[in-house]
């Protein structure tokens, strides 16, 4: 028995307790609690994280000759932190207030939490597994575990789930033909013959490889253009389970990714597939879907007028950056990729939260009944204050720093389009946040929203601790690269030379502890010359004039909907609906053959198939 | 250099931008006045009306995120400045460098939009939404321009950027080496300002100076010390990347000066574009500009 | 060409047989001649299984003495066999078709598959479901404007 | 060689699981006249005993043998084979018979013997080694079949059975003028004599010919793809419990009996291409037609022919590897879908019908959605195992039909898991009172008993989820035994080769 | 429509066509006129000795092949079954034909002890001489079913037929069984051979094929009643 092992028994463990008192009104927090103990077990694995190194199960199967065998390595170790710390939040959020307004609701919070649950052992699983069969095992328990989790809310979430579980199965596909095709090639379904015959692969065989997986992986990861799903998907899971899977879910993808793709394969084969009649190869690839994932997506959101949708969608846009970083390949580029899966998983599931808290007061995530929270519910403002911060990539939060490697990193290695592209993404991320932040909190306040209160403590404790990381490690981003660079050791990639407040490099250092500290004491001295004037009388929110008439309170005149209009007119007609329209085609292409083929089963002479049948095969027989 | 040495020039180096751009705003206000044949404000008049601003007595605030966004306002200039570097002065520049400059200065406008939204009026609300679009619109150059900068000093560091346009006199400052580039800056900044022809987000007659709106006193006033950081921000950045920098404060200021000149002369001359127009333009002639300098620099 | 031997004469038979039979269920739309059509084909699979076992001047295979050779009697139990199958399958049909002659009033193969499939999507409460008149429920390849007329929230 | 361990009072107990159920079904109106309640039980009764000489045989069974029917030595006499594949489809056959047995209390005498009638063809498939009399027994299963069928007396089970008969009576014709060629050619019908003589003599287009004509006619029975048009309204009008033992059992057991033949006989090229291509054509007619259907019943019918063709591709990748994948899949289909069929019994209606269906009988939901998950291959349930098997047998053929073969399963699978888990989530569906059209009616609860049993072929499902490693390794015995012809003709003729 | 029919119908005429294209081409390999007869030769020798019955077929269809016998009676019987399950029973106010006139009713009385007797002597002389269980059989069920034609009017006793079919074939297979459990295989012959082509001789064979005679009669007799009997259209 390892420590892995005990890990994986306690996860286990956990999703038998939630099982059996997910009912219970007190269930949710022991289950809190036992994530709370994952978390300490995980700890214990520490050294793994953080000076690299393997720990093995002692559990290993063989089934039908294929051996599965399950071990943690530093890239296990730093996903699974943010697996489970997003899980023990999220279970956090739901044990108290939260959860009685669900069940008070019709909600099921006993499945929420088993579902929950089910998703943290079996991206354990996948996180910890060995070889492709453990790895596919792993793959598919994800699947339907976060199925579980999106369906359970019946209505338009069983719709999107079901949408998610068929692009998700069309994945699983591909990744079972690339495992198969793995086999066909190395005899066996372990990583080490795979990796021993890959130099012998000829260029077809090896893209045939490549596009199998990266395709099975980019669905979850729900990069272009499989990225369809994704959105409804995520935002229609009640609370706790929509942070949760924006969080962590779909970065199983991106773990996949980085270890059949990066690890196993490499990027240097990668490199070597040249793409014929283009300049492309199959790295530049990789970057250029990257930044389409980040484009699309991006000024997809910025259209939501649900609050949902639109963190749904750029969590869709961000992971994009995730690719880009590590399609760069250089050490700075793969430790900004790795770092943003960290900082991502932080500011969204803060976002989720402070979002889904306006919605457990108000009933409503449509961003055009929302406005002028700000003063009901101040913690929850400043919250969605600091997520959208770190969402933009602006200092001083995290989400700047991975940013900043990212950008870094296409700059050296002489990426400008790429490069620009990303910074389009971000400033259409900086849009559609303010949008977000000023349709719920700022603007103005809805009469029926006047005696709304900030949230209970149980739903604010988690908020915080998140808002709180994303500041800290955007002040002291070396906490997270530490065990990214014993990460980047383990893949064998170029190692970063991070210090506690950034890198440091030739040619252009980050030191987010200086930067931030004369940000702080600029805003000091803004204050200080502020508040240095006359005395200020504030207010009241509803005393508002336009025109030097005084508008009652019921008059409508928040500027919410279709915000940003002289852009819409601009890039307006650039939104083609064109994978949407695939996918119909695609749909409705099928639903024709189907009732073809009804047809053909209606058939009023069935002896005549026979007939015909009989007498083609013997004619192919006797020709031959 | 030890960390009292850079607090200390951290602290001076918004002062000068401070009074610097103090100047810039009465050159800004001269130069309106000349073209219109009108005498122009006295000396000292910017600094003026900022002390009567701080100083009235009806003081009218929406709320704290009200307050908070002009010390936002305020205080991301003031700390940007400390990584502008400026003869015999670089505060942290080493530590920060263009793109995180790049960033920095956006909090300004981010914290402007956060105090605005809370004064719960239509006008500020859509002045900003065009004020956000005019971004997205002039940060495209602008980031290409910094691109092709950074590759083509090899750094970010814009200490060394300076250093490396000094060592080789006027033939290899950045206009000279990357004019395309250097054009399509002049779009950027002439946006980064916020002048005629891109002013769209003020707009007086349209929407009531738009997020000026429901300013008045100290938070008016915040905005005019924010409007002379802003111009200082802009030339000193411009003059860093492609005049080489300041050699010694006269070139510096004379150099800084001369690139205000130019927007503020176009400006008064200029009517306004629709948004609309405006992110058309912008994405038209300055990102070809920028594009094919990126390719002349990049070969 | 020479005349062919008896035992491919035969042959010819049986297949002419089995081949006009099967044509016969093939192309005849009433059940009953459907049915003859099956005995007549199932008359033509006994012949050739007979004539599996055939062999020129032999005799049945009944021992009475004189010691001539006899025909392969294999073939002529499972033909045996084989008939009495048939005659039991052609009665039970024969009954079934009473039956269904009974409860639909025709014996029209055409006619009764479509109301056979009347029926089961009545009895299961569902439309007859779609066919070559009326294609799948979603427009075949919708235009782009359709798609946008319809996704309100997700793209 | 019988090995001398065994007694053969035990060795030729076997039979009594093709005679026995003939027996009883002879005596069952005999005893209707004297004590319905005896009729009711004698059916049960008889199959546990055949199970119980099943299990016996098996205890003792260490290595094939043959049975002599009649004690004439092969080739002139009729032979029973039995290695550890016909002994599992026997017992297959006794305990599906046994849990499909039609225990409604208005059952009539004549559907019990019906079912024991089906019961001992299905064992004498099984069991004989001998071409022509396959083909009795299967004679004898189908017209049982239609018995069955049309035992639920409405006009639509008429029609519908009328049509099964008409194309299956072809198909016998069909199968019948192979036989005689095959006779015609080598003058035998002992499998291991035909065995012997196939590599000369039937490698030839006269024996793939023959091939073919009983693969078109055995492949009625088997859903084989042209000539199963029959299905969807058989099993559509047909009681639950009689598709169940069609779609579940008869259809499997034919496929064994190609499988016997072609591993035996018609070991050829040309054959495993023929029934590769049809069962791709299987999986792509029926996935895509259960993709449209819109009653649980023919969902579930198109589903099983789909199912049926992906047993047909994992048999035609020729050697050991096709039976083991084959036999895996086929055994769990057969595990499956009877479980379904007997959920489809009252929810075989419109499936927009079933909106909130789970309110009504949880129990029947939640195995529902057990058994689609592991229809679709969800690992870690046998589902996945077999497709893994199959996947790893086609990927190791090179041949570009068998890629071909491969991308068509997978794509079948994402359809397959897109109609089940729709049906999944109207089942699960919140109905409020208001949105309930009039026309619609509340789905209806499931009856104790087949709740009960789909139940048991849950449990069944678990279990082989538990033992999936040992499970593995005795059906990949079984397969390298059924693999062995060699084995096959010494077993028969343990003196010489004649 | 209709073109597509005669299209279809077109189509069906050419793969017919075919097939006996095909079947002929294939036949053409055949010589026929000399089986192979690998099986045949050695029953040809061994049958007299291993069953003692001067009809060799005979000895095919009990010994060599007795269990296809067992299931094509099994079929028969399956056959019946259905079609009993299918037609289902007659109510007894049901309209009937009336009778035949004098003369049919007369010979059909005169025919029946004569059929009857035919019948049973083909039966048992199956072993020795052409003819046997099956053709026995059909000419009993014919004898049963020929006053039946004459009197449509008389009511038909289902239960007696079902209680002969049901014993008859339970016969056959109890035969098999005792063989058996004297621990030989399932239908081996018992009783001795006696004297080949004597009547009493081929040890159980005769029997056997009586019970198929009795099993295939009753069968033959049962289906035709219950169509026979089936409930005339009220026309």
């Amino acid at each position: 028995m390892t420590a892995l092992d005990h890990l994986l028994l306690f996860s286990a463990a956990t999703v038998l307790l939630a099982l059996l008192v997910g009912q219970r009104p007190y269930g949710g927090w022991l289950s809190t609690v036992f994530y709370a103990g994952q978390f300490a077990l995980l700890m214990q694995l520490a050294g793994v994280g953080y000076s690299g190194g393997i720990i093995v199960s002692s559990f290993s199967l063989t089934v039908l000759d294929h051996t599965m065998s399950w071990r943690f390595d530093a890239l296990s170790w730093f996903f699974a932190v943010i697996t489970i710390g997003a899980a023990l939040l999220a279970s956090w959020y739901s044990a108290g207030a939260w959860g009685k307004k669900f069940r008070a609701d019709g909600g099921n919070i006993g499945l929420l939490h088993l579902a929950l649950a089910l998703n943290v052992f079996s991206m354990l699983l996948l996180l910890a597994s060995g070889d492709f069969l453990s790895l596919f095992v792993g793959w598919e328990l994800v699947s339907w575990a976060s199925f579980l989790l999106m369906v359970m809310a019946g209505g338009a979430a069983s719709r999107a789930a079901l949408k998610y579980v068929t692009y998700a199965m069309a994945g699983a596909m591909a990744i079972f033909a690339g495992m198969a095709l793995a086999y066909h090639y190395a005899g066996s379904l372990q990583y080490l013959d795979f990796v021993s015959v890959l130099p012998l692969l000829s260029a077809s065989q090896g893209w045939m490889l490549v596009a199998l997986f990266g395709c099975g992986f980019a669905v979850k990861m729900g990069l272009l253009p499989f990225h369809l799903w994704q959105a409804a998907a995520y935002a229609e899971t009640p609370g706790p389970g929509a942070a949760f899977l924006g969080a962590i879910s779909s970065r199983m993808g991106l773990y996949a990714i980085i270890v059949v793709l990066f690890q196993l394969i490499g990027l240097i084969p990668i490199e070597a597939l040249k793409i014929s009649f283009t300049f492309l190869d199959g790295q530049s690839l990789l970057g250029w879907v990257a930044a389409f994932s980040i484009i699309f997506p991006t000024f997809t959101a910025l259209r939501q007028n649900d609050a949902r949708m639109l963190l749904a969608w750029h969590g869709i846009g961000q992971g994009g950056y995730m690719l880009l970083g590590l399609a760069a390949g250089d050490a700075l580029g793969s430790a900004g990729g790795l770092m943003h899966v960290f900082n991502h998983a932080t500011y969204q599931a803060a976002l989720f939260f402070s979002v889904f808290a306006v919605v457990h007061q108000t009933g409503t995530s449509d961003l055009n009944k929302l406005g002028g929270l700000i003063t009901r519910m101040p913690i929850s403002f400043l919250v969605m204050l600091v997520g959208i911060i770190g969402l933009a990539g602006m200092p001083p939060m995290n989400g700047f720093v991975s940013k900043w490697m990212v950008y870094r990193s296409l700059m050296l290695e002489g990426m400008p389009l790429l490069f620009v592209a990303s910074v389009i993404g971000t400033l259409g991320t900086i849009l559609s946040v303010y949008k977000l932040i000023h349709n719920m909190f700022l603007g103005q306040l809805r009469l029926e929203h006047q005696n709304v209160r900030e949230v209970p403590w149980s739903m604010v404790a988690p908020m915080v601790i998140l808002a709180a990381i994303v500041l800290i490690t955007g002040m002291m981003p070396g906490l997270v690269l530490e065990p990214i660079a014993s990460v980047q050791a383990a893949l064998g990639l170029p190692v970063v030379n991070y210090t506690l407040g950034g890198v440091d490099m030739a040619s252009g250092a980050l030191d987010m502890i200086w930067v931030c500290g004369i940000l702080f004491g600029g805003f000091a001295i803004g204050a200080i010359l502020f508040y240095s004037g006359g005395r200020t009388q504030h207010i009241h929110q509803l005393d508002n004039y336009a025109g030097g008439h005084f508008l009652t309170a019921d008059t409508r005149y928040q500027y919410s909907d279709n915000f940003y209009a002289g852009l819409m007119r601009v890039i307006g007609p650039m939104y083609r609906y064109s994978f949407q329209w695939l996918e119909n085609s695609i749909h409705s292409v099928t639903g024709l053959l189907g009732s073809g083929m009804k047809s053909w089963y209606r058939n009023a002479q069935p002896s005549f198939y026979l007939l015909a049948t009989a007498v083609l095969a013997m004619a192919w027989v006797v020709v031959l | 250099m030890s960390v009292i040495e850079i607090l200390i020039e951290a602290m001076l180096m918004p002062l000068v931008a401070f009074v610097v751009g103090l100047f810039m705003v009465l050159m800004m206000r001269k130069i309106g006045a000349r073209i219109q044949r009108r005498v122009g404000p006295p000396l000292l008049q910017p600094l003026y009306d900022i002390i009567k601003l701080y100083s009235k007595h009806t003081q009218t605030s929406h709320g704290w995120m009200h307050d908070i966004g002009i010390v936002m306002a305020v205080g991301g200039y003031v700390a940007a400045e400390a990584m502008l570097p400026v003869p015999g002065m670089n505060g942290i520049a080493e530590k920060g460098g263009l793109i995180v400059l790049t960033y920095m200065i956006m909090i300004p406008s981010l914290g402007l939009a956060l105090g605005v939204g809370q004064c719960a009026n239509p006008n500020g609300s859509i002045g900003i939404a065009r004020a956000l679009t005019a971004m997205l619109a002039y940060d495209v150059p602008f980031v290409i321009v910094v691109f092709g900068v950074a590759w083509h000093f090899g750094s970010t560091n814009l200490v060394e950027i300076i250093a490396a346009q000094q060592a080789t006199g006027p033939a290899g400052w950045g206009i000279t080496e990357m004019p395309l580039l250097a054009f399509a800056g002049l779009f950027a900044l002439q946006g980064m300002l916020g002048k005629q022809p891109f002013e769209i987000y003020v707009a007086p007659h349209e929407i009531a100076t738009g997020p000026m709106v429901e300013m008045s006193g100290k938070h008016l006033g915040g905005l005019f010390v924010m409007q002379c950081f802003q111009l200082y921000t802009a030339a000193v950045l411009y003059v860093t990347l492609f005049l080489g920098g300041g050699e010694n404060w006269l070139t510096f200021l004379a150099k800084s000066f001369a690139v205000v000149a130019i927007p503020m002369s176009i400006a008064f001359v200029f009517p306004r574009y629709k948004t609309d127009d405006l992110v058309r333009l912008l994405w038209k002639w300055p990102v070809m500009a920028g594009l094919l300098g990126l390719a002349f620099v990049m070969n | 060409m020479s005349l062919p031997e008896p035992g491919m004469t035969l042959y010819a038979g049986a297949i002419g047989l089995i081949v006009i039979g099967i044509a016969g269920i093939v192309i005849s739309k009433n059940l009953f001649r459907i049915l003859l059509a099956l005995v007549i084909a199932e008359a033509g699979a006994n012949m050739m299984l007979v004539l599996a076992g055939f062999r020129f001047e032999a005799i049945a295979p009944i021992i009475t003495g004189q010691g001539m050779p006899m025909v392969d009697p294999v073939p002529q139990a499972m033909v045996l066999t084989a008939i009495v199958i048939g005659v039991g399958i052609q009665a039970l049909a024969l009954s079934l078709i009473m039956r269904v002659y009974k409860a639909y009033g025709t014996l029209d193969m055409r006619v009764l598959s479509r109301r056979l499939e009347q029926d089961i999507s009545n009895d299961a409460g569902v439309s007859p479901g779609s066919s070559e008149e009326e294609p799948a429920g979603v427009r075949p390849l919708p235009s782009p404007m359709g798609v946008i007329s319809k996704q309100g929230a997700d793209a | 060689m019988n090995p001398a361990e065994m007694n053969p009072q035990d060795m030729h107990q076997i039979v009594l699981t093709v005679v026995l159920p003939l027996l009883a079904a002879f005596l069952l109106p005999v005893f209707g006249r004297i004590s319905m309640t005896f009729t009711r039980y004698l059916g049960p009764i008889v199959l546990l005993i055949g199970l119980l000489s099943t299990y016996v045989v098996w205890g003792e069974m260490t290595q094939p043998y043959m049975i002599a029917i009649g004690g004439f030595a092969p080739p002139t006499g009729i032979v029973f084979y039995i290695d550890q594949l016909s002994l599992l489809f026997t017992a297959l056959v006794l305990l599906m018979s046994l849990l499909l047995w039609p225990y409604h209390r208005d059952t009539s005498v004549r559907e019990y013997s019906l079912s024991l009638l089906l019961a001992g063809a299905a064992c004498g498939l099984a069991l004989s080694g001998d071409l022509f009399n396959i083909y009795v027994f299967y004679e004898l299963a189908s017209v049982a079949s239609f018995g069955l069928v049309a035992a639920i007396a409405s006009g639509a089970a008429y029609a519908a059975a009328i049509r099964y008969l008409i194309i299956s009576g072809f198909g016998s014709v069909l199968a019948l003028t192979g036989i005689a060629l095959v006779y015609t050619q080598t003058g035998t019908l002992n499998l291991a004599q035909l065995a012997l003589l196939a590599p000369e003599q039937l490698s030839n287009i006269t024996g793939i010919t023959a091939f073919l004509l009983i693969l078109l006619g055995v492949g009625v029975k088997a859903e084989l793809f042209p000539v199963n048009t029959w299905v969807p309204e058989v099993y559509a009008t047909a009681k639950k419990r009689v598709s169940a033992l069609l779609a579940g059992l008869v259809s499997k057991l034919a496929v064994l009996v190609l499988v016997r033949l072609l591993v035996l006989v018609f070991q050829t090229e040309q054959a495993l291409q023929i029934m590769l291509l049809l069962g791709v054509l299987g999986v792509i007619s029926g996935e895509l037609a259960a993709w449209r259907a819109k009653d649980m019943s023919r969902m579930l019918a198109y589903s099983s022919i789909g199912q049926l063709g992906m047993v047909f591709i994992a048999f035609s990748i020729p050697g050991e590897a096709g039976l083991y994948a084959g036999i895996a899949v086929a055994l769990h289909h057969l595990l499956v879908k009877p479980a379904l069929f007997l959920l489809a019994e009252r929810w075989g209606k419109s499936l927009e019908g079933l909106r909130g269906a789970a309110r009504v009988s949880p129990g029947g939901a939640m195995l529902f959605v057990l058994f689609a998950l592991s229809l679709v291959g969800v690992p870690p349930l046998p589902g996945f195992w077999a497709k893994l098997l199959v996947v790893m047998g086609l990927i190791s053929q090179g041949a570009a039909m068998y890629s071909v073969a491969l991308a068509v399963i997978l794509i079948a699978t994402v359809i397959e898991a897109n109609y089940f888990f729709r049906l999944a989530i109207t089942l699960y569906a919140k109905t409020e009172a208001g949105e309930k059209t009039g026309e619609e009616t509340e789905p209806k609860a499931h009856a104790r008993l087949d709740i009960a049993t789909s139940a048991l072929f849950g449990a069944a499902l678990i279990a082989a989820v538990v033992f999936i490693v040992p499970l593995g390794q005795q059906l990949k015995d079984t397969a390298s035994q059924a693999a062995n012809v060699k084995t096959y003709i010494s077993t028969v003729f343990p003196t010489d080769g004649r | 429509m209709v073109e597509r029919r005669s299209v279809r119908d077109l189509a069906a005429l050419l793969f017919a066509g075919g097939l006996a294209f095909l079947l002929l081409v294939i036949g053409a390999q055949f010589v026929f006129g000399s089986a192979p007869m690998l099986i045949g030769q050695e029953i040809l020798k061994a049958a007299p000795t291993e069953t003692g019955a001067a009809n060799i077929v005979t000895a095919v269809v009990l010994g060599y092949r007795g269990i296809d016998t067992l299931g094509e009676i099994a079929i028969l019987f399956t056959a019946a079954t259905a079609a009993g399950l299918v037609l289902g029973k007659r109510r007894e106010n049901a309209r009937r034909d009336p009778d035949g006139g004098f003369i049919l009713v007369a010979s059909a009385d005169l025919l029946f002890p004569l059929l009857l007797v035919v019948g049973f002597y083909i039966i048992l002389h199956g072993h020795v001489t052409p003819g046997g269980g099956f053709q026995g059989g059909v000419i009993l069920a014919a004898a049963f079913f020929i006053p039946l034609l004459a009197r449509p009017g008389t009511p038909v006793n289902h239960g007696g037929i079902s209680l002969l079919e049901g014993l008859a074939g339970a016969a056959f297979i109890i035969i098999g069984l005792v063989s058996l459990y004297q621990g030989h295989e399932f239908l081996r012959p018992m009783l001795e051979k006696g004297q080949l082509g004597s009547l009493i001789s081929a040890g159980t064979l005769p029997l056997l094929y009586l019970a198929v005679g009795l099993k295939v009669g009753a069968e033959l007799a049962g289906l035709l009643a219950h169509i026979a009997d089936v409930e005339a259209e009220e026309s």
